[in-house]
């Protein structure tokens, strides 16, 4: 599996994306945001990080790069685009996603370790996981307090499209495990189509042994797979 | 010409940064004081001597870039 | 101070300098007179300005110097010592790394976002400047007393402040100290640390070469930010101070993390001849540096520099403290291949001047020359002060203490401390993760981060103890540097050199530089003893408020190497039904602790004696443990001593302690709360925990098997027994409660 | 009765944000943009229906909590 991993001013994940896509068994390379063609790519990445600073809004400048027509050309043509962190962020501003990100409803950065459940194994990404497994993988963010009006929530919830929720060690849902006060303890939704996903936590941080685990391993083996 | 826009949460889109400051106002002994909603104020310097033409000008960055209409809404305002 | 503010129109239309401008610009009028027959003349305000930010203590260091030229810089593993903008230690497998720590004290108290978000800019540039990736960030913090009423704020200022330019940035955060103290009521203390990876063949260094060679800026634009923030870092602060307020740096992780790739793009090509980043005093100290380390000339055409601001003078621009800048000098024809690469990044790209063959620093501006000095002088000729100092008095001997009747109470009350309490608060708002290499978090000895692409790993701490170094200065200091040690050992980590951040009050007053003289003779003897020497560091002094010094806190960082990161020990106890081994002597010391100051409400005695052979064979038994693999279990005891290093350990874990047998010979409560150094607690399974401990004795390392893991309470039989839960909740509470209170 | 409150860099700070903005405005194709500065809009609803002790209390809540009146400024408008 080829991955093209797009690099915006600022991104500062791309690195730790790509280490996780070769231990999956894929490759990586990078793409310059000002680029505006994509070389063939079985998946593109838009990785996490701070792209222009998270100035004005999170992801409102990446959104707006060179780059990202040919993005959403070709997660129109059905190949896959995983954003994460500052990723779902440029995803929800391109239109790619519905919803926003708004500041994380504590007002603080969080990095920590959290639980979620895998809501569905229905695409590409998280195939490689059953529904209702729990995995525990890091958060990282100032802005991951993810918005939608209630429609929006409805037809997400209505057709499959919530891929991960914060929940507990158990797999419940509580507020407790609500790091950001996200919306129905969301952590990652897809596109209709199931061939888009954007999500908070980053599951490319526990992809070895030695970083304290590797629950975030079968998201990048799903992909792999889906694509061989 | 210089471009006032104020860019706020639409209603009903929950203002976390809004409610700490509410909150905190509360804590500090300031009475009386209801919802709190905070919003980005931009002031943008404009080479544009035409009002008509920079208010159009302002509401397309707005458009494009300066406001997610998802959840925000702008006003624009020339001055000087 | 008041800035004159002259218009572009000529040298001739800066006012006339005097001595009292030279007073209100930090210079004693002796060191105006020497200015004066230095160049034999009255120097221009350009001049003046330029004088006072290289002659001022924070960048000629002329209280410091003649103590510092004392401390053990040398080793087999040193590429660069201190005098460049960090330290550098080879590694192996051709690669080096680059590391040092700096304060921001001053402006983190005026401004405490702001302040120590530039600090960390700051300390990040020193690193990549040399070559190195930025991979690892601490930082050593100090506030007043909690209850002071500006505590909360700085606390939240300064946390959101480094979490909010190194999690932009893309740097782990991965470790640090917080401490709270009265004595820093009017002076808090930030010091950040950076450790950066570079191929060990391709450090970059400041000092130009070759004449006529083109001098480029880089980076952000050059606003007033800061003017006189060098000489302000420099200065006690009074009531007044808030006038005299400088305008506030303010930082942009955004561009530095753009300067950070272009640099590091740019020095892969053979493009750049010498580099140094615009800190205190921006241009003038970068400049001349490159100008006098390379005995070169500088010329400086100041119409080229990309300026924020309209009517910038010469003088303003010479003493600008923005950030996010650097200065390099080009191998002549690779402008263009550099400018390609800066515009790529958005970044600025100027020439802005020329090496000369006449060492003279020369300021032009449109054609009019502003300044003319002689550049070696400017740093060589900088006064240096033996100041005097006395020698500080031995503490008295501490007298009885009378146990507490409840021990289990009294460890309840010292994990729940401010000093001692769960730091989480702080360190889950930075990004201790990014870059996928953090092996170990924070909240443990050191932190370990992955050197990519090698086997090997870095263990990083920083640590001191300023109640140690206030009681006795010199034992203070040695324990600092031992403490970093051990920290480095308990994870498996060779311990390789160095850094300092000497904090101290007013070196004008005998007693405050004797504090200094004794800690930095402690640090050197340690250094010494333990083959660390110092590669870098940073002074500063005159942290005091209305005449009253900070606490003595000379943070050391540390930086040690792992071969296999496979082969790395950590705090939480691994299984039940483990042996727990306790390493090195007990004495039951009580002078200083924790337990004396938290427990028992005094602050006396002297600190614990530091035994530099003690730790020195303890530490390299340890580690030589864990790099065999005998060992996945350590941590070393400090605060709080044997008890509150077991109930850490339970926390981590969630699994709990049975201890049977206390170091004989003590007082309970001494052989639990005591602070005796150069000790470590190990875990292995049952069965091999005999073989641990003859394998002390051949060594003569003194072991002790105290009990075992198991259960969900620590209990230490006959003494107290506290359920895991309830150790948590005291750990974890102080923090939240007091930053949510109002 | 509801109060305003603009908050802005006092001058000559440095505004990453304003100059990010501005950048990217440039990018998408806007000309003739000049200085972009960004701050913040804080609107608050109060019970208080005395203008003059409206304003009062709002600079004090400006004081207090909502600026940091080292770096910034802020002015105060009252409406309806
Ligand atoms: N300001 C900080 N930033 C990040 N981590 C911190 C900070 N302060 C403390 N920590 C972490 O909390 C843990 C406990 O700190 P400390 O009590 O100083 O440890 P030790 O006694 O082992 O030196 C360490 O892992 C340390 O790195
Ligand atoms: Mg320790």
């Amino acid at each position: 599996m080829k991955a093209v991993v797009v690099v915006f001013p600022g991104t500062n994940r791309e690195r730790d994306v790509a280490a996780a896509i070769v231990r999956a068994g894929g490759k990586a390379e990078f793409v310059w945001h000002d680029e505006t063609a994509l070389p063939r790519a079985d998946l593109i990445v838009l990785p996490g990080g701070f792209a222009h600073g998270d100035y004005l809004r999170c992801g409102a400048m990446a959104a707006r790069s060179a780059v990202i027509p040919e993005v959403v050309r070709r997660a129109g043509a059905g190949v896959p685009v995983l954003g994460i962190c500052n990723g779902f962020q440029v995803l929800t501003e391109t239109g790619l996603l519905p919803g926003a990100l708004l500041r994380n409803a504590g007002l603080k950065f969080i990095c920590r370790d959290v639980h979620l459940r895998v809501e569905t194994a229905r695409s590409g990404f998280t195939q490689a996981y059953a529904q209702g497994q729990v995995l525990r993988v890091p958060v990282a963010h100032h802005d991951g307090n993810y918005f939608a009006d209630a429609d929006t929530i409805a037809r997400l919830k209505d057709a499959d499209r919530v891929a991960f929720r914060y929940c507990g060690a158990d797999g419940t849902i509580t507020a407790a495990a609500n790091p950001n006060g996200s919306l129905e303890n969301i952590a990652g939704i897809l596109n209709e189509r199931r061939n888009v996903l954007g999500m908070m936590p980053h599951p490319e941080n526990l992809t070895d042994p030695a970083q304290g685990g590797t629950d975030g391993l079968g998201l990048f083996r799903s992909l792999v797979e889906t694509v061989a | 010409m210089k471009a006032r826009v104020h860019i706020t949460l639409k209603t009903g889109v929950l203002d976390p940064q809004g409610k700490a400051i509410g909150k905190a106002l509360g804590t500090l002994g300031f009475e009386g004081v209801g919802e709190v909603r905070q919003g980005k104020l931009i002031e943008i310097e404009l080479d544009e001597t035409d009002p008509a033409r920079a208010e159009a000008s302002v509401r397309d960055m707005c458009e494009k870039l300066l406001a997610n209409t998802v959840i925000e809404k702008y006003d624009v305002e020339l001055v000087g | 101070m008041t800035h004159p503010r002259t218009h572009n129109k000529g040298p001739g239309e800066e006012p006339q300098v005097t001595v009292e401008m030279a007073v209100e610009h930090g210079l004693k009028p002796e060191e105006y007179e020497k200015i004066l027959s230095l160049i034999g003349r009255v120097p221009t305000l350009t001049e003046l300005g330029i004088f006072s930010a290289m002659w001022n203590e924070h960048c000629s260091y002329k209280s410091s110097k003649i103590h510092l030229k004392t401390l053990p810089t040398k080793g087999p593993q040193v590429i660069c010592g201190p005098g460049e903008n960090a330290g550098v230690v080879d590694i192996g497998d051709g690669l080096a790394v680059v590391f040092k720590m700096e304060s921001h004290n001053h402006p983190s108290f005026i401004e405490p976002y702001q302040g120590a978000a530039t600090g960390v800019g700051g300390i990040l540039r020193d690193v990549f400047t040399m070559g190195a990736r930025p991979i690892a960030a601490l930082n050593a913090l100090r506030f007043g007393a909690p209850d002071h009423p500006r505590t909360r704020h700085l606390v939240a200022g300064v946390v959101e402040g480094i979490g909010g330019y190194g999690n932009a940035f893309g740097v782990p955060t991965v470790g640090g100290e917080v401490n709270f103290h009265p004595r820093y009521n009017g002076n808090i203390l930030v010091n950040a640390m950076a450790v950066g990876i570079a191929p060990a063949d391709r450090i970059f260094y400041s000092a130009a070469s070759g004449v006529g060679n083109p001098i480029v800026y880089l980076g952000s634009k050059t606003g007033r930010d800061g003017i006189h923030g060098a000489s302000m870092a420099s200065q006690e602060f009074d009531d007044a101070t808030e006038e005299k307020r400088p305008t506030v740096q303010v930082g942009d992780p955004f561009s530095e993390k753009l300067l950070l790739e272009a640099c590091l793009e740019l020095m892969a090509t053979d493009a750049v001849i010498a580099i140094q980043d615009m800190g205190a005093a921006g241009l003038t100290c970068s400049a001349v540096e490159m100008g006098a380390k390379g005995n070169l000339g500088v010329r400086l055409d100041l119409e080229h520099v990309p300026c924020r601001e309209t009517g910038m003078t010469p003088y303003e621009m010479m003493l600008s403290e923005s950030q996010e800048r650097m200065l390099m000098v080009l191998r002549p024809g690779r402008e263009q291949v550099a400018e390609a690469i800066f515009r790529k990044y958005g970044l600025d790209f100027a020439v802005v001047g020329h090496t000369t063959d006449d060492k003279r620093f020369r300021i032009c501006m449109n054609g009019a020359e502003y300044a003319d000095l002689p550049i070696k002088e400017l740093g060589d000729e900088a006064p240096e002060y033996d100041r005097p100092w006395t020698a500080p008095a031995a503490p008295a001997p501490l007298g009885e203490v009378a146990p507490v009747r409840d021990l289990g109470e009294a460890l309840l009350t010292l994990i729940g401390s401010p000093d001692l309490c769960s730091r989480r608060w702080v360190w889950e708002q930075y990004d201790h993760l990014v870059q996928g290499n953090t092996l170990v978090r924070p909240g443990g000895d050191a932190a370990v981060v992955r050197i990519e692409g090698t086997r090997k790993a870095l263990g990083v701490t920083c640590d001191v103890t300023p109640r140690y170094v206030e009681a006795d200065p010199r034992i203070g200091g040695a324990q600092a540097v031992a403490e970093t040690f051990r920290n480095l050992c308990a994870v498996g980590a060779k311990p390789l050199a160095i850094t300092d951040n000497l904090n101290f009050g007013n070196p004008e007053r005998p007693e405050i530089m004797g504090q200094f003289v004794a800690a930095i003779r402690g640090i050197g003897e340690a250094c010494s003893a333990l083959d660390t020497p110092v590669v870098s560091g940073n002074v500063s002094l005159y942290n005091e408020t209305q005449g009253r010094a900070i606490l003595p806190t000379p943070a050391i960082g540390a930086v040690g190497l792992i071969a296999d990161c496979d082969r790395i020990a950590t705090v939480p106890f691994k299984a039940e039904g483990e042996a727990i081994v306790l390493i090195g002597a007990t004495a039951g010391h009580l002078g200083q602790t924790a337990y004396l100051r938290d427990v028992l409400g005094r602050e006396d005695g002297p600190p614990p004696p530091v035994d530099l052979a003690a730790e020195r064979a303890n530490g390299d038994f340890v580690r030589t443990l864990v790099e065999d693999g005998a060992v996945r279990t350590a941590h070393d005891l400090a605060d709080g001593g044997l008890a509150v290093a077991l109930a850490e350990m339970a926390m981590a874990s969630g699994i709990g302690a049975r201890i049977r047998t206390l170091p004989n010979k003590v007082p309970a409560h001494a052989a639990l709360f005591g602070e005796d150094q150069a000790r470590y607690l190990l875990c292995v399974p049952e069965g091999e925990a005999e073989g641990l401990l003859a394998r002390a004795r051949e060594s003569g390392i003194p072991a002790q098997r105290i009990g075992s893991t198991g259960g969900d309470a620590l209990t230490v039989e006959g003494h107290l027994s506290i359920s895991v839960e309830a150790l948590r909740t005291a750990h974890e509470s102080w923090f939240p409660r007091f930053m949510d209170a109002s």
